[in-house]
């Protein structure tokens, strides 16, 4: 049977969305750094008390820090969790790997790329580059070797990775599902064909035409549901819409490396009361300003 | 040229510059270490590569838009986390995937056809750098202590532990060289291959990747020897060897014709400063180095 | 419902239909063999089944649309060669790589995007012909004498030979059953795998896809017995099972309820004429079979 | 070193683009079926009496035919050859097979794809679904077996697969290189990035910020060379600006069917004089009617 999603209106809640992801779910985030994280699936795991969950991806930061900083992870498998050069360290993620509470299973960009794509061509494994040699290797005793047999080399050997579910943040979509995504699409196309289960938000659902015109990036029989969702990549960029909003940014990762009250306070106010009430307390049209100048833009990122 | 010391409270090194008396093209220049260690970082790019920087690296992403603007106008320009090619940003922002990072791209990779291309041997160069860099240029951005149980969990490696097997060559850089903690006698965690690792050489992992060639720290610049350890080649006018030694933790090497590190044109600067009004290469240098700030006769070209 | 024989020369069966006496909804209509032949093979296709034909394929191109538009509107179609979602052809051109099949569609899936999703058992039916087809259903595409000395080399078989392992179920089809030379006892050349190969079984060879589960022919209908054995369960009313027995050279099985095939409806011969105005259905048949016309009393639904 | 290809003018003439594609070499023929076929370069190819080329892809038609009609060609590893249900079986392809002339290496579409992954990867072979219990393996003893070392299945493994060329045809370039085409790619981006070498015609060579506003598909640095050939794929079809030119085909079908003199004359006027006199010949306006009418498009199928 096809895990194709064969109905023409997906629309739904994101309570009803994200209660389709258990408690030790292998879950797949979208988008990557602070761009076009799935922040508002991420706050709504988070007001529903989600346990346990395995994330797996590339290069991401509050998406998986917020989830960390309130012990919703168990296991880690992303290639880097940070906030780059800018606000450094991700304060929740290295709190939880440093005293033990989060295990972090440190995936590599092309590793986790080969099993996505494994699973995408359903084969169970596929053969990566590099990693002999690292001690990423120490880290997955999952991982194998496999010979060559045509050259005789020795690679290792990947399994195939299907996430239970793919949360995707993206700028348009329909009722039906297609969503428009600009690039970089980092691994949102890789995970929406290899996971089990596709969950959207959307900044605004469009008619199908709308979609079309702007190009289908994932197509919707590959999408769950679809939730209308504004400002549900804030505070990372979802261009081109919004910038970064980097006092927020900053705020959180304060409050974070704070912890304890510091922490409460940050969810209490922003993450608690539901997405409604966290878009009234943003300054949008301050972040949508980039696009009046490009003096306009770097005065963002001051 | 003259090492005017640490004066500076850290704030941005105007560089204004004055006609000089020794003729129409040379002048007085004043450029500061964050823009001197740039350049040295943009002259390791050789006209015609292809070149990537990692996310997270904003000294190395400013340093290849140099190269572009300056000596390597035909190389290719790979940039990180947004995987656009050859953009011409107006101004770097301290995240490295945002849309200011596409400006003027013809074509954006997909994450996967940038890492097929590292992974197939088409990416000629990849700067690199690490929270510990070993004397065969093994870099650690996973964990200082080492995991399972980190003393300080690191963000990541991202891709590194896959294409520094296969990318032509490797530059490697820190701006943290003189705090002793980074240059060591042996990573804590392997994340990204340098010449010779526990496992092996490059030869015997079967890697067809050249692996470091330059080593570019604050205190000076390291190429590697034929058995692939790193070797002092020139230092910046405010070191000396003693210095360089007591902020290394491995055997130093020095060179027999040990250099000052050239001063940079005025194109370079001018370049640096136009690449970069908001300074974030700033954001990989303490305190204690954005102080150091140089004067010179500096000319119209290399 | 009368067979009309072959007394057509192969022009168009316009199909007009009159009231019949017998109530408001039951009509008298005509229909060629090429029409019934499409709407058996739609009606292989369950609704919200993801469905594909390859290249090279009207009739069961023209069968998938009739499917969607009469009994399966839930269906997923993909196009063979253009590989677009669900698209609305206004006609049928005879070649299968042609913008005329896009129509409508929002979207088109890459070639590899189609693949992977049947090698991982995303699509639930394909459409098979085949030059020979064997009682288990094995078919040649490739060579009819063999490799590598064919006497007569086929075009080839696309990708049958890989996902025919793992699509749900298989349709498979000819419209040359009566030349005594397609149902074969043993293949020249196997290309596209049935249910039992020299090499084993689907479940020894380890494949997941369910293999044959129709062969539709221009004589009749086999389904597959449970060791993987075609069984002729109905024949066209102008087809007698020693007419059958005469053009299969393997052991012929028959259903202890061989049937007549159900008549088309009126809505399914109107979808067959809508779909395909060239009547590109047609060039699959020889001139002797094109003559063969019916005449029955239609309803307004089977 | 990088094969990506530089240059920012790779403008050039159809005989000088051939003429890097050495006797015997392997080829990668763009396009699928009767689509976007690169005919102008297959036909310089014949006119510059290449020989001993091996042929790779999927479904393809009169590119192939043509090329084995000449006896440029010594292997074919493509899917199918042929001219569907409209012109039927390759006549020069299957002549050439069935009298020894032609090796043919009959492949299938995942089984080719997975090879040009391989290569696009830069690891040395793959694993693929199906070919167990097909004769296509019989064919290919340079095929290997692999057991997954997590399931313990065992998987063919097919070698990586570079091409030595690839030959793609677009309705859209810039001097650079830049491609634009219109779904379905069929394999040419897969092509693109796995062949040693990209050779491409283009419709219409127009400035860069065009072909960035339609959509770069193939990225300049991937592309060796650029030839401006209008009617470049005719009489394959090359949307949105020509259909398929039903009539040619049925002609070259007839003359490469009877072969001898008649094939010598269809060479000598349409093939021998070059492209500017072959696109006299062509009744354009025709064939450019298609968007007229839905009526107009369908006659040209008639």
């Amino acid at each position: 049977m096809t895990t194709f999603q064969l109905g023409t209106d997906k629309r739904t809640t994101l309570a009803d969305a994200v209660a389709r992801v258990p408690d030790g779910a292998t879950v797949a985030l979208g988008g990557g750094l602070s761009a076009r994280l799935p922040m508002a699936l991420v706050r709504e795991l988070v007001r529903q008390g989600r346990r346990g969950l395995r994330v797996v991806g590339s290069a991401h930061g509050m998406d998986v820090d917020l989830l960390v900083a309130v012990g919703a992870v168990a296991v880690s498998e992303e290639s880097y969790v940070g906030f780059e050069q800018d606000l450094g360290l991700a304060p929740a993620f290295r709190r939880a790997a440093e005293n033990g509470t989060l295990e972090v299973r440190e995936s590599s960009c092309v590793t986790i790329l080969a099993q996505l794509r494994a699973a995408e061509m359903g084969v169970p494994f596929l053969p990566v580059r590099g990693l002999k040699g690292t001690d990423l290797l120490g880290l997955h005793p999952e991982y194998a070797r496999v010979t060559c047999p045509f050259t005789g080399e020795e690679l290792v050997a990947v399994p195939a990775l299907s996430p239970d579910v793919a949360l995707i943040h993206a700028p348009l979509g329909d009722a039906g599902g297609n969503l428009h995504l600009d690039q970089p699409y980092v691994l949102d196309e890789r995970f929406a064909h290899a996971a089990r289960l596709v969950l959207a938000t959307v900044e605004r659902i469009a008619p199908t035409a709308d979609v079309a015109g702007a190009g289908v990036t994932v197509p919707a029989h590959r999408v769950a549901a679809v939730v209308e969702a504004p400002f549900g990549a804030h505070p990372s960029s979802c261009y081109p819409l919004y910038a970064y909003d980097r006092g927020h940014l900053a705020e959180y990762v304060k409050a974070a490396a704070t912890g304890g009250d510091a922490l409460r306070a940050y969810l209490d106010r922003y993450v608690r009361p539901g997405e409604e009430a966290y878009r009234d307390l943003l300054d949008g049209g301050r972040l949508t300003s980039w696009t009046a100048s490009e003096q306009q833009w770097m005065e963002l990122f001051r | 040229m003259t090492s005017t010391g640490s004066t500076s409270t850290g704030s941005t090194a105007t560089g204004s510059t004055t006609t000089s008396s020794s003729g129409p093209r040379a002048v007085t220049a004043q450029w500061g270490i964050d823009e001197w260690f740039v350049v040295v970082l943009a002259r390791t790019i050789r006209d015609a590569e292809v070149v990537f920087h990692g996310f997270a690296s904003p000294c190395a992403q400013v340093a290849m838009h140099v190269a572009r603007r300056t000596h390597a106008p035909g190389s290719l320009l790979v940039e990180g986390a947004t995987y656009a090619v050859d953009p011409m940003p107006g101004f770097v922002p301290p995240t490295s995937n945002d849309l200011a990072l596409h400006r003027d791209a013809v074509y954006r990779m997909r994450f996967e056809e940038f890492f097929d291309a590292a992974c197939r041997g088409d990416v000629d160069r990849m700067f690199l750098s690490g929270g510990q860099i070993d004397a065969y240029g093994n870099t650690n951005v996973t964990a200082i202590g080492g995991m399972p149980t980190p003393k300080i969990k690191l963000g990541g490696g991202g891709g590194g532990a896959n294409i520094s097997a296969t990318i032509g060559a490797l530059t490697l850089w820190t701006t943290r060289h003189r705090s002793g903690r980074t240059l060591v006698e042996s990573v804590d965690f392997l994340t990204d291959l340098g010449h010779v690792t526990p496992a092996g050489s490059r030869a015997q992992l079967g890697y067809t990747g050249g692996g470091p060639q330059w080593l570019v720290t604050e205190l000076g610049v390291f190429d590697f020897t034929p058995g692939g350890r790193a070797r002092l080649t020139a230092t910046f006018p405010d070191v000396t060897v003693p210095d360089v030694e007591r902020a290394t933790r491995f055997d130093l090497i020095v060179a027999d014709d040990l250099a000052f590190v050239p001063e940079p044109t005025l194109e370079e600067l001018g370049a640096v400063r136009a690449v970069d009004p908001l300074g974030v290469r700033r954001l990989e240098f303490g305190p204690e180095e954005r102080g150091r700030k140089f004067r010179g006769q500096a000319t119209t070209a290399r």
